[in-house]
This record gives C-alpha cells, structure tokens and sequence, in this order.
C-alpha cells in the first residue's frame, strides 16, 4: 500500500478563485493510500517545493499527487523535487486542476467536484505506480552512411569534422553519386563537378572517414547507439592497394561494348573501367559479366600490361563487420523508367532523350565533348522540345503521384545553357505548373523566359511522331486553347525522380519505414524531419523525398547534427515509460511487432518454467533503448501480456474507475 | 422536366464516375484529341466546365457529338480523370432528356459515307439506339 | 404414505398453471431464445411457448435452486470505513413444473454436497420453498441413461409426480409438501376412483419398452467402486480419452449434478459486491490458490471431473452416484466426448 | 461422401504407414453413428475407428496447436473452412507449419444433430444417406429429412455447399433499428451461460493466459450478475478475435445455447471487407491482420454515425 | 424520468493524446473556453494506446460517453499511432452500434496542440448530443451506476 501526499495548488488565485481549495483537501484525504492531504498557495516555488520535502520526510511519502496546472507544464519539476526527497520521480501524478478545470469552469460548486474528481484519479493511478529507472545502454562512437553521393558525402565530411569515426558504403565503384553526372548546376550554373569533386576528395583523404566503395550492407542488427554491421565489399578484380590508377588496362581492354552507365548507356565501356576520370578510388573494376576472361576463360590482357600486377581474377567477395552508434541513410534517387510512356517514343526513337541524359551530352567530359548533337546522327539539333512531369504527378499508376520537385529548375537551366550556348536553336518548354520555390530561382526561370527566349508552353504533350527524320510532338496550348504540333530535332523529357531501388531493402534491414513511393518515413513530418522512426537513424537527401542540391546538403548537415549529437553521449538514457511483455502471459503471435512503428519488439525462443515443467516459448522481448512508449503494441495483444510502464492497463482503468465513480 | 443544375452535375458524375475535380489542367487530353479541329470545345475544356458546373452549355455544344470516343485522352491523363467518359455521360444526359430511338438499323445504309469512319457508326448505333 | 392419484384433462393444464401461479411462483420449461429453459411464469405469459413435449431443457432443474450467478454480500466504503451488507433475500414460495427423472435425481445429489455440513442457507433457502412437480418422460431420447443409476423414468420420484397420458395429465403428490400443493390445487384436481388407472399403468409400461431398447441403457458401473479408485486413477487411458476435451464448461454447466461454485468480488468503484457463481473443473483457474493450480494439466482435469463422479462422490456417499444420465453432456459437448464414452472405456471389458 | 469418407481414410492409412507423420488427428467413430470426437491415430491400425462423414463438424487446427510440442510430424486434416484458422495459427507461430504435414479433405457440408432434434426427430439410432436425403432410424420410427434442411450454420454460406451470401444475415440485422439490435441481443445474450465454449473452440483464442481466467487483467468476470456482463464477454470476444477471426463457425456450433454468435464475428468481418478490403500484399507477407495495419485513407470513426440513422 | 428533481448530469471520459489533444485542451484553458465540467479527461501517451477496454470499462462504471482525442492524421508524434485508433475505433464503434448501443455515445476526434478552440467546441458538442441521448441505460453495469445516479 502506498503512503501518498496530495498537495492542492492555489496558484494564487487562479485555482483558488475557482476551486474550494479546502474542500479538495479534505475529500483527498479519505481517499485510499492518502495519508497527508494539503494545500499551499504555489506549489512550484521553491518554498512549495520545500514543503513536499518535509511532508516526504515528516509522512514517510511513497507516492506525490500535486493538483495543480498541467503536467506539461512542471510535472518535470516536481518530479525532481521528489528525486531530491528521495522518493522515485516516477511516483509523482499531477492532477491538472487549472486548465481543465478552473480557467474554464465558473460555477464554483463544479469546478470543485471536478477538481475533487480529477485529484482522486490522480490518487487512484499513483496506488499503482511502481518506482522506475531509465535504462542505459552504450554508444559506440562511429557513425555509418550508407551512399557516397552528395548528401552521404556531406553527412560524412560534417561528422567527421566533429571529430567522430565515419565509414561510407557506396554500391558503385566510385562516390560521387548523381551529382557527379550532372553538367552545370541551379540557379548559379556553377559547374557541378567543380564544386563536388574537391568535396570527394576531402573525404577520401580525411582521416576519420573510410570509404567502402563497390560494397553493400548485407545484415543490420542492434539498435541505436550499438548497431552490429555486415558489409559485402564485392570483389573488384583489381588490388586496391597496389593499383596505381594509370589506366593502362583500360587502353588494352578489348571488350568494348557494356554500356556505360556513367553516360547513361549513351556510348560504351570496356569491360575493365573507371566510371569517370575523378572517380574515387581511382582503381579500375572488371565488369565480370562483359569480361572475355570471366566469359571464356581467354584473354587476361590487363593482367599482363599491369605494371603493379594488381589485377587479380581470383579476388573473392570481402566482408566487414563493424559496429555503428547511428546510421545516415543517403541512398538517393533513379530517375522513373519510361517503359510505360509510349507516346513520347522514348524507348523507340534515340532523339527522344532524359533530362540526366541530355546532361551527359552537355557535359564537357560526356560522350559528345560537350556539344549538342543529336544521338540518332550526330548532327546539331534545330530546335529542341522540353516535356516536364513525365511520370510525375501521375495517378493512374504508370508513374508517380507526387512532384518531383526538381525538373522545373533544372529544365529551365538546360533551355537556358542550350539557348546561350547555341542562339540558333529553338527551345520550347511544354509544362504543366512551373514550381519555383527557392532562392533565386523564379528569377532564374524568368531569365530563360525573358531574356534567353526560351517558350514556354501550358499545356501537355499528346504523342511524339516521327516525321521525315525529325520529331513531331503534338501537344496543347491551354492559354491558346489550342492544339500545337512542334517540329523537334530532340525531345527531352524530365522524367520523375523515384526512390533507388535498394531503399526497400535497407528499410527492412533497419526497421526504418518507407512511405508508399518508399521514401523513408521521417519521424515527424515537421519536428522530426531528418530522424527516421527509429532511433538512430538518420535520413540525409532524396532518399527521404525529392529535393535539390541546396536542400540536400542542409539535410544532410542536419542529419549529420543529429549524429554528431548522438556521439557525443557515452550513455543513452532512455525514457523508462515504455512497454514490457509478461514472458508468461505472452503466446508469441507477433502481433505487437506488426504495429510497433520503431521496431523495438523482437521475438526470442527463451526457456520458461510453467508448472514445474521447462517450456520453450517464442516470446516478444522489447529493446528498452527503442522502445518510445507509444503503448500500439499493449492494444494489439489479446492476452493483455504487453503492458505500458507509467501507463499501464491497470492504472488507466483505475483511472477511468476513479473518474467515474 | 426542369433539371436543376446540381442535379445535372450529380447526374454527370454518377454516370460517368469521373471526379473532375482530380484534373490538374495539364491538357494532355486536348495535345492528345484527333477530333481538336472539329471541336469548340476541347476536351480540357470540357472537364473544367464540368467541374465548373456548366453541364447545360456542354449538352448543347456540338462538339459533344464530335468526340469519336478513342479514348486517347482517357488513355494518356495521367490523373485517371477520363474526359471521354464524361462527355459520355453528357451525351446520355442529352439522349435520356430527349428519349426514344434516335437511330434504327434501317437507316444505316443510308448513312453510309465513306468519311465516316465505321467505327464512329457502331457506336453511334450502339449508343443511340436501344 | 401411499398418495392417491388425481387427474385432469389436459386441456384443462392452462388453468392448472394459472391458479398455481396465483399463489406461488410457477417454473415451467419454455423456449427463449430458441432454447428451452425453466422459465418463470405468471398470468401474462403466453403458454405457447410452453413446452412439455420437449425431453430436456438446455439447462436442468439445477438452476432453479443453485443460480449460475448469486449475490452473498456487498462492502460499501465510506471514507475509510467499510460498510458490510449481507445480501439475503428471501425467497418466495415457488413450484418447477415439468421437471425429468433425472434432474430430481439430481436434487438428491445437490442435497447431499450443501445440506450436509455445514449447510449452505442459500441453497437451503431455496430447496425449502421449491416444490418438485416432476414430469414422466414419454419420449426418452437415445442419450439418455438415467436407469443405468437405477431411475425409473416412466416414475419420476418427486414432491409431486404427473403424467401425461394421452389427453389426461394424471397428478400424484409424492411428499408432504405436495400434498400441500394438491390440497391449494383442490378444485381443479379430480381425484381417481382406482389406485393406478388403467392409462397410467399403459403409459408406464410404454416408456419401461423404450427404455429397454435405449441404446446406452445398460452401461456397467460395475467397475466404479471405491476399491477400484487407485486403478481407475492410474487408467492410462485418460490421456487419449482427454485428447479432444479443450477445457470449455459445457459439461459442468449443463449437468444437473455439477455443485463447484467461485466466489468472484465485484469492485463497483465505491466498494465490492460478493458473488458466487458456477465454476468448472474443466478450467484452467480451478480452484487456483496461492501456490498455482493443483491440476495443470487438460488430462488431469479431465479425469478429476469424472473420477468425481463416478467414484469420489458415491464412495463418499453411500454409493450415490454424481451423475442421473440425463444425457446432456452427450449432446452438449463440442468435442463429442462425454460421460458415456469414459464409461465405456474405463467400465469393463464388455463395453470396449 | 461415402466416397470422400473411403478416400480420407485411405490417405490417412497411406500417411501412417508411409511415415510421413507419426500421428494423424482424425475424427473417431462413435457407436451414436454422429457423436464422432476428434481423435489422435499413431499407426494405422488404429485407423479401424477413423471415421469421416457428415457428422466431423469440429475445427482440427485449434487441437492440432495443442500438439505443438509433440515429437515428430502431426497430420492433420482441413476442411475448407478450416483451412483459413490453420493459416492464421501458423501466421501467429502458434503452430510450426514444418511439423505438419497438412491435407485438405473434400466436404459437402456437415449436419447440425441439434437441427435434426429440432425437426422433432428423436431417439435416434442410425443415420444413413441416400442421395441428398437423410434416413433416419429412431426408436420412435423411421425418419427422412433433406440434408441441406439441417446443415450447421457455418455450411450454409460455404462456397462448396451453398451460393447464400454469408453477410446476408449480418445486413439485415444492421437494417434493424438501434433498439430492435439492442433487444435481440439482450434476449440472445441473456441466455449465456458462460460455458466458455465459444472461446475455448475458436482457434484465434490460443493465448497462454485468456484475460478473462486472469484475474490481474480487470476483465475477469466469470460472476455474470448483470447483463453487461454478458454483453462484455462477448463483445471482448469478438474483438479479440477482429481481423483474426476466420469465419470458421466453431463458436456457433459449440454453443450449448445455440446463440448466433456468427453474426457477431460476421459484422466484424464485413465491417473491415467495406471498410479496408483486401489486406496489401505487403501486409500479407508480413502476416498483419486487418488491425495490425492501415492505410492512410482508411475512414473516420464518424463513418459509423453517418451509416444508420435511426436511435 | 420527468420526476427526475435533478437535471440530468452525464459523465463524460476524454481519452487525450499526451501530445496533441491532451495540449489542446491546455490551450482551450489557457484561452479561457469553456466546456462543460462533465467533461473530464484521462492522459494517455497516444490515441493508439487507448484500450477498448477502456472505453467499455467506462461505459460500465456508469460514463454515458466516450470520446477519444488524438493527433491529426499525419502529425502522430509516433509516427502511426492515430492510424491504428483510427482503425480499432470505427471497428468498436460499429461493433456498439450493432449490438444497439446509441453510436452518438462514442467519438473520435483529431485535436492539434494549437486547437484550443476545436477542443473546447468537440467538447461543448459532444456534451450536448450526450444530453440530448440521455442517460446511458443500455451499456452500463447496474452495480456501478448507483453513485452516479443519486
């Protein structure tokens, strides 16, 4: 049985104008478990303060009920009041008698009665509060990011900076990403590879960072502050640590037709490659399917004109295992597959051409030097046609249902490089809405409008034809109502950015959750917006919605913050109002880990002695660091197993008891 | 019979089971009609004067009669919002006001013309006979 | 003391029920709910729903004098006091009409677990003012057992005993308290000339037919001796016997002679109200105490139930059975295992 | 179905002597001719007292979580509508699909012996069947009646056996006013006895410890004193058993009161097929059920309040 | 009941979210808007933490409404937790209305930190369809109801 102490607030006059003080003080007191029942005029004073102290002292308090204002407001201080009375915090109730009952009652009688009723509620719980702890747990202070393009990059170099171990695990054979493929950048045309470049650099050579390139995380286990990780560093074929990088092998290799990804298949490869000329590390990989040497067993040129002998065809897949106290995911984007858009001819016609492709063309390094040419024949196009949201804002279930977000501006920059590079050339832009929210950047979009020449037309694109070796795209003018038909030498269409592909499979690695176009999930879509659901994990880029440059070098900064937050602590605390499952009540249905949003509740096959026999059961065991204590679990167990300390079953229903009697 | 407007826009949607209002006016129903130069209204058009509540104006324009129910607009929104479904409904809406048959299989052979193209004449029959 | 034998015409029952119910409170076997229970009956009740055709009620007899659910007393606090209330209520005189061979029986063996010592006064209460109107049965089913514990359905012994022989329902008090009842029941009740009729005599022996041709008329007890009670016990056949048992009530709920009973504390917000109600061996929480569950398992359950039956309670009372045969759990249990078939796996050889 | 009857025995024979399980779970023939109980056969020379045939309503996958611990494999046999309980049993592990060797036996449709009694056919000693006729043989003479006329309720909107709508009966009680449905089910629900029958049958309720035998968990309420009470348990029940339960029909054909207690689980079931429809694959995979999922379009509670508008 | 000397009084359980709802009614105090005093509130950390037991429990000790308030669709502070009470609550609500429980008894609503005023109105508006139903006969335990009757 408990000894409680209630202690009625006046606060001033604002309880007490409302509330009979004396009345609630002398009904508290034949409330079972209540032993010391009285009144002061601030409770949260420091002399209030004081005298729950004495009571503690002078009544031998084992539970505090303060009625007061709400505990939003100083439940925290009076549970540190009680800490330092040396009565546990968590046995402290507060009974919220002023904002739910004396500032909106005016009939004194009822404020009474209520503030009566709600105080022996809070009686009624604290009879069965029980004292609790928080739990601890340790922080291994090493962080992971999982992609090295932009966003993993910056969350790297941000984290690192601060003084904390970070690996990089990247599935291409270089970092760099998207970025690294794209021409100039919005609204500063600031070329791209100058600005990402010395930033790849700075990671690879920063001493607190590792890079595992051509790698992918294989099994996450652990939770926050301790993850257990396993990476499969895929085997290259060639020795990182003896290649020089010269190349040589390149020049030799003889199969040349793999496409290369890098110039998004727009010319080819050898079997043997470096992505790009900036690619870090810059070592070589053999594309084993393309291989003649994996192919046939023949050939094995590079190995002989390698000077370091570094090209090893034996090399196995290599596996890490390393531990982690948070993870950054930065698995960024693809861009949607056309396959379902037959009207533009995308798939049939090489004229029809993506945006990420037309970057590559217009990129110094790409296949075409850097001038325009048409893919069909290499001859300088005359006018070229922009389609904007192709697959994005789509319902139907081809595409994709929301904006991609970043096609107007880059759309306008690419009408705008090509006018000014290449006056002659008609641009015309079909589009939808323009959306320009940025700095700079409807400026930016009305230059291309204004001063480059650029048309703009609202309306849609229908059907692209081919007619007499050129593009014939039918679209509307809605201003015009009309319906326009466009002689085009190249269509480019700004197709919709989708989540990659191995976000999915992360997600469930990390019980982090993806929303139906499996972007992650944010904690809270305002609050939280760079944490994942679960704890110790953080998003950094498009992986957790479609944004630009700018905006994804804050997030991963942000996230790289939370992190560097994270690390600094040697212990967690964790909040001890979290869900418990009674290991003999428990039958192993798996329900509550169905709905647990943080993945806190896992199952274990654990030995039980029922009735004098030994049983395995399979029971939920919940992670303490995890768990947040939304209590979705304690619903969805039948057998009432699951329970919620601070709110448990039975005190909730002591409550509603208390409340209604 | 008076038809009250709100009746007319229940009627378009119940018929059609169109919901206007997911159109976001991107014309790719109009870049995509082989009928746009025979019509006044084009097919953007006439989703937004639905959505808009003119379905009155819609049962009298001709262009109504124009749409050949290719269902390219249908097939290319990327909104699902079905234009020629629509305007389906609005032709019904026309026919059931006027009632009765509107053509009989006799009256076919005369209205053979090579321009027509025989699929619009099926589905003449189909729609405007019962 | 030999009663005599009155008469009526059956059609005439309607009134018989009416001037019963004038005085007393009349229980008679009616349908609610699709099922047919001892339903109280007064002078607005439509005796449609009446029936007395029907063998056995869903529920027996049982229910009239030890309810499901019974109040024994309420706390009440009051500050920090608490106000105890002794929940007796009296009851009213009252008359079953219509009950089995089997379910009087039944009463005898209730009789002899809360009248002995020390005496339950609820159930006193309640047997003291009840009168026993029990019914021939005319019909008996193929799960009924009752002469295998030497009953004579085609002669139910109770306070008073009827029959209905074609359109004359023929009465007969059997004990002091009927006889007070023929006496209240005196202008309607024609008093016959002969010692047995002629009808009544037929009647009986048309029922001694059937009941000789019932299929599990002639179970063996022979086995079921308090000497047998250690090698019944270690019987491994209550492993594959308890197999399909999964531990419902129905069997306890619906037996006549089931009496375990729980005494549950209701927390009405202000204090507690006491009740006890029926409890089953078949369940889990069977008389848990402080140390767990003396039987923890399904099988050991299973047996106790039986074992109960058909050899604790006769060893402990003079041989009488726990069980009248009335067939209920036979027709009751989900799982299709009963009485009959422990009987006849556990009875003797001839019976396996 | 004697000829499904020959055939369930004879794969029962071939699992046991094959060995493909150490024991089969069967139904065992009783001298009644439809009191058969369920039934572990370990050889197949026990098999003499197999039986399958009209009469072998009861649910096996509810006993078969019972043999969980049992070395070796256990054959079971499941019929259509008890296929979807073994599935959810092995979706909530209380069964080890590994240790079962599972097969799915052919059914026309099972019959209610309480359906018969209350056609008035008594004392009955034999019960064979003859094209889609039952004859019975009484004590009180010969009997016939249609088979279809007393199949247990859970046949009766079986695909294999009837083409009725099984929320036919749900929807009309919704039609009811708010006290109409109040008193139906007062009436109904007056009548349990709380036997338990309904919980302990149904292979949803496999918990460890059910909250109402726990006296810790608030609910335990075997004293069923007021009609709340009554109302609660099965209420408790239903929900418990909300997105789980299978349709099954277990609990309508055990309870000793013959309460519907279908149309209970029913709306449930029909609530969340309008409501929520099909779970997404991806829920399935996962093995959710329809509350341990949603969908950010799922309706507003009001959606109750709007459906019906009577008091 | 028109001998009935007192008003009828109802009793009123609030299920709050501790995050939004429970915040909300803050606000609503903080504003000084009024809402009856039967009204009176339980703090639960989510809205998916509310048990349906909780609410026969109190329709049992003699409440004659229930209403759970929680974070808006979209702003759970756990992410999904409104979701599944979403879900469980329509389900029970239905479930109550079939048994032929009045559905005006029982409410959900989605209450933010800042709607001060829309609590104090879903709770002025609950209160009165409450009144207009009456006293809640049909879902209560009689052996709890004598306090709340006298």
């Amino acid at each position: 049985m408990q000894r409680i102490g209630v202690f009625v607030c006046w606060c001033g006059s604002n309880i007490a104008a409302a509330v009979d003080i004396e009345t609630v003080v002398q009904a508290m007191k034949s409330e079972p478990g209540v032993v010391y029942s009285t009144d002061y005029q601030y409770m949260c004073s420091e002399a209030g303060q004081g005298k729950l102290k004495d009571a503690v002292k002078e009544h031998g308090l084992t539970g505090i009920v303060i009625c007061a204002c709400s505990p939003r407001m100083h439940e925290a201080t009076f549970r540190n009041a009680a800490k330092a009375a040396g009565v546990n915090p968590y046995m402290v109730e507060i009974a919220n008698i002023r904002e739910q009952c004396s500032w909106i009652h005016r009939d004194r009688a009822e404020a009474t009665a209520k503030a009566v009723v709600l105080s022996r509620t809070a009686v009624a719980k604290v009879n069965l509060n029980t004292p609790l702890t928080p739990g601890t747990s340790d922080v291994v202070k090493r962080a992971l990011v999982i992609g090295g393009g932009i966003a993993g990059l910056q969350s790297a170099l941000d984290i690192a900076e601060a003084g904390y171990q970070v690996d990089i695990v990247e599935k291409q054979p270089t970092i760099g990403g998207k970025m690294a493929q794209l021409d100039k950048t919005f609204p500063t045309l600031d070329c791209a590879a100058c600005i990402l470049t010395p930033k790849m650099v700075d990671a690879a050579q920063h001493e607190n960072i590792r890079i595992y390139t051509y790698s992918e995380v294989e099994q996450v286990s652990g939770f926050v502050g301790n993850f257990s990780v396993r990476i499969r560093g895929k085997a290259r074929s060639v020795k990182a640590d003896i290649c020089s990088g010269c190349g040589l092998c390149m020049e030799k290799c003889p199969s040349k037709k793999a496409k290369d990804e890098f110039n998004m298949g727009l010319n080819n490869r050898r079997a043997i490659y470096i992505p790009f000329a900036q690619a870090i590390p810059n070592v070589p990989v053999i594309d084993r399917e393309q291989c003649i040497k994996f192919k046939t067993g023949k050939c094995g040129l590079c190995a002989r004109v390698c000077p370091a002998d570094a090209v090893d065809f034996e090399q196995q897949d290599s596996i890490i295992e390393e531990r982690y106290g948070a993870v950054v995911l930065a698995t960024g984007f693809h861009t949607l597959s056309l396959e379902h858009y037959d009207e533009y001819q995308y798939a049939r016609q090489p004229d029809v051409i993506t945006s990420l492709e037309l970057e590559r063309i217009m990129n110094a390094a790409g296949p075409t030097g850097g001038k325009l040419l048409r893919p069909s024949n290499g001859k300088a196009p005359k006018s070229v046609v922009f389609v904007q949201c192709v697959g994005s804002r789509d319902t139907t279930g081809c595409g994709k249902t929301y904006c991609s977000k970043i096609c107007c501006m880059y759309t306008a920059k690419h009408a705008m490089l090509i006018r000014e590079k290449y006056p002659e050339v008609d641009v015309s832009v079909f589009y939808i809405d323009v959306r320009t929210p940025g700095k700079n950047f409807d400026e930016f979009y009305r230059r291309a409008v204004e001063d480059y020449g650029v048309r703009y037309i609202k309306g849609m694109v229908g059907k692209v034809v081919p007619e007499k070796g050129r593009l014939l795209v039918r679209g509307s003018d809605l201003l015009d109502d009309s319906q326009v038909a466009l002689e085009a030498d190249l269509v480019v269409l700004a197709s919709a950015v989708e989540a990659d592909a191995s976000a999915k499979g992360l997600a469930t690695l990390l019980t982090a959750s993806i929303d139906t176009n499996n972007f992650y999930t944010e904690a809270h879509p305002k609050l939280k917006p760079v944490e994942s659901p679960t704890a110790g994990v953080y998003l950094s880029g498009v992986c957790q919605g479609p944004k630009d440059i700018p905006e994804t070098v804050a997030q991963a900064s942000a996230a790289a913050v939370k992190v560097v937050g994270l690390l600094s602590k040697d212990k967690l605390l964790s909040n001890p109002c979290i869900a418990r499952a009674d290991e003999l009540l428990c039958s192993g249905c798996s329900n509550c880990e169905h709905v647990c949003p943080y993945g806190a509740v896992s199952y274990i096959e654990q030995e039980l002695r029922i009735h004098g026999r030994n049983q395995i059961r399979r029971i939920a065991k919940v992670n303490e660091a995890i768990c947040q204590g939304c209590g979705a679990c304690t619903v969805v167990c039948t057998s009432g197993a699951m329970d919620l300390r601070g709110f448990s079953n039975s005190q909730i229903m002591a409550e509603v008891d208390a409340l209604c009697r | 019979m008076h038809q009250n407007n709100n009746y007319l826009v229940e009627t378009a949607a119940q018929i059609s089971g169109v919901n206007p209002k997911s159109c976001m006016k991107c014309g790719k129903c109009t870049a995509s009609c082989p009928a746009f130069d025979d019509m006044d209204l084009s097919p953007h058009m006439f989703v937004s004067m639905v959505e808009a509540g003119r379905i009155r104006e819609l049962m009298e324009s001709t262009s109504l009669w124009k749409c050949l129910s290719c269902f390219a607009c249908v097939e290319r929104c990327p909104r699902g919002v079905e234009p020629s479904t629509l305007m389906e409904a609005v032709r019904l809406m026309v026919i059931r006001k006027q009632g009765g048959h509107r053509i009989s299989a006799d009256e076919i052979p005369e209205l053979l013309d090579k321009r027509i193209p025989q699929q619009a004449l099926t589905s003449a029959f189909r729609k405007y006979s019962r | 003391m030999e009663h005599r034998v009155y008469s009526l015409p059956k059609k005439r029952m309607g009134e018989l029920f009416g001037l019963i119910s004038s005085s007393r409170q009349l229980f008679l076997p009616m349908e609610k709910g699709g099922q047919f229970q001892f339903s109280r009956v007064d002078e607005h009740t439509d005796l449609e729903g009446v029936s007395l055709d029907r063998l056995l009620t869903a529920g027996s007899a049982k229910e009239l004098f030890f309810p499901q659910t019974q109040q024994i007393a309420a706390f009440r606090r009051r500050g920090k006091e608490i106000e105890l209330t002794s929940a007796e209520t009296l009851t009213s005189a009252f008359v079953a009409f219509g009950v089995r061979a089997c379910d009087a029986r039944s009463l005898e063996v209730l009789d002899r677990a809360f009248l002995g010592t020390p005496r339950d006064t609820m159930y006193e209460e309640k047997r003291s003012k009840g009168t026993v109107v029990t019914l021939a049965c005319n019909e008996p089913e193929e799960t009924c057992f009752c002469s295998v514990f030497s009953i004579d359905a085609a002669s139910p012994k109770g306070d008073v005993e009827t029959w209905i022989a074609g359109d004359t329902l023929y009465w007969r008090p059997g004990s002091e308290k009927g006889a007070e009842l023929t006496q209240e029941l005196d202008a309607l009740l024609d008093p016959c000339s002969e010692e047995e009729p002629e009808g009544l005599i037929q009647l009986k022996q048309q029922i001694r037919s059937i009941i000789g041709k019932l299929p599990l008329g002639r179970l063996s007890l022979e086995q079921f001796r308090p000497e047998a009670l250690q090698e019944l016990f270690d019987d491994p056949a209550w492993q594959k016997l308890s197999e399909p048992c999964i531990g419902c009530g129905t069997c306890t709920f619906v037996c006549p002679t089931c009496q375990c009973f729980d005494i549950r504390d209701f927390d009405t917000g202000e204090g507690v109200q006491r009740f006890r109600c029926w409890d089953s061996c078949m369940y889990s929480d069977f008389t848990t105490m402080a140390h767990g569950n003396p039987r923890t398992s399904q099988v050991e359950r299973f047996r106790q139930r039986f074992m109960h039956k058909l050899v604790y309670y006769p060893a402990n009372h003079d041989g009488l059975y726990s069980c009248a045969g009335c067939g209920r759990c036979v027709s009751k249990c989900p799982n299709s295992m009963n009485m009959v078939k422990v009987m006849k796996t556990l009875g003797g050889a001839q019976h396996v | 179905m004697h000829n499904s009857s020959c055939t369930v025995k004879e794969t029962a024979r071939k699992i046991l002597e094959s060995g493909q399980a150490e024991r089969l779970l069967g139904w065992e023939q009783d001298s009644s001719g439809y009191n058969h109980a369920p039934a572990v056969f370990k050889s197949a020379g026990e098999l003499d007292r197999f039986i399958y045939d009209r009469f072998c309503g009861s649910n096996l996958s509810k006993l078969l979580a019972r043999l969980r611990e049992a070395e070796g494999r256990t054959a079971v046999l499941l019929k259509a509508c008890d296929r979807e309980s073994f599935n959810l049993l092995v979706r909530e592990h209380r069964i080890d699909p590994e240790q079962v060797h599972r097969v799915d036996i052919e059914c026309s449709g099972m019959v209610d012996i309480e359906k018969l009694r209350n056609k008035g056919i008594k004392g009955i000693r034999e019960i064979t069947e003859s094209g889609d006729e039952l004859h019975i043989s009484t004590l009180y003479g010969e009997k016939r009646c249609r088979s279809e006329e007393v199949l247990l309720e859970k046949c009766l909107s079986c695909p294999a056996v009837s083409s009725a709508d099984a929320f036919d009966a749900v929807g009309q009680m919704e039609e009811r006013s708010s006290l109409e449905r109040y008193e139906f089910w007062k009436e109904a629900l007056s009548t349990c006895i709380r036997c338990n029958a309904c919980r302990n049958s149904c292979p949803v309720c496999t918990c460890e410890q059910c909250i109402f035998d726990n006296p810790r968990s608030g609910t335990a309420g075997k004293a069923s004193a007021d009609f709340f009470e009554d109302q609660h348990f099965h209420l408790v029940r239903v929900f418990h058993a909300a997105g789980r339960c299978t349709d099954c029909g277990e609990c309508t054909r055990v309870c000793p009161q013959g309460i519907p207690l279908y149309l209970l689980n029913r709306k449930v079931i029909k609530d969340i097929n309008e409501l929520y429809g099909e779970l997404s694959l991806e829920d399935k995979e996962l093995g959710k059920g329809a509350l341990t999922s949603f969908s950010f379009q799922d309706a507003h509670p009001d959606i109750i309040r709007k459906r019906t508008g009577d008091q | 009941m028109s001998v009935d000397k007192q008003p009828f009084k109802p009793l009123i359980a609030a299920f709050c979210c501790n995050w939004c709802s429970y915040a909300g009614a803050d606000l609503a105090g903080t504003s000084r808007l009024a809402y009856p005093a039967e009204v009176k509130i339980i703090r639960v950390p989510c809205s998916c933490r509310v048990n349906p037991l909780f609410v026969l429990r109190a329709f049992q000790r003699g409440a004659d409404g229930v209403i759970i308030a929680g974070c808006h669709p979209g702003d759970c502070h756990y992410t999904t937790g409104n979701y599944y009470a979403r879900r469980r609550m329509t389900l029970l609500f239905s479930m109550l209305d079939y048994l032929g429980i009045e559905k005006e008894r029982t409410k959900l609503d989605w209450i933010s930190a800042a709607e001060g005023v829309k609590f104090a109105t879903v709770m002025n508006d609950f209160s009165k369809e409450i009144h207009a139903l009456g006293r809640n006969t049909r879902f209560g335990d009689l052996r709890c109801t004598t306090a709340v009757a006298q």
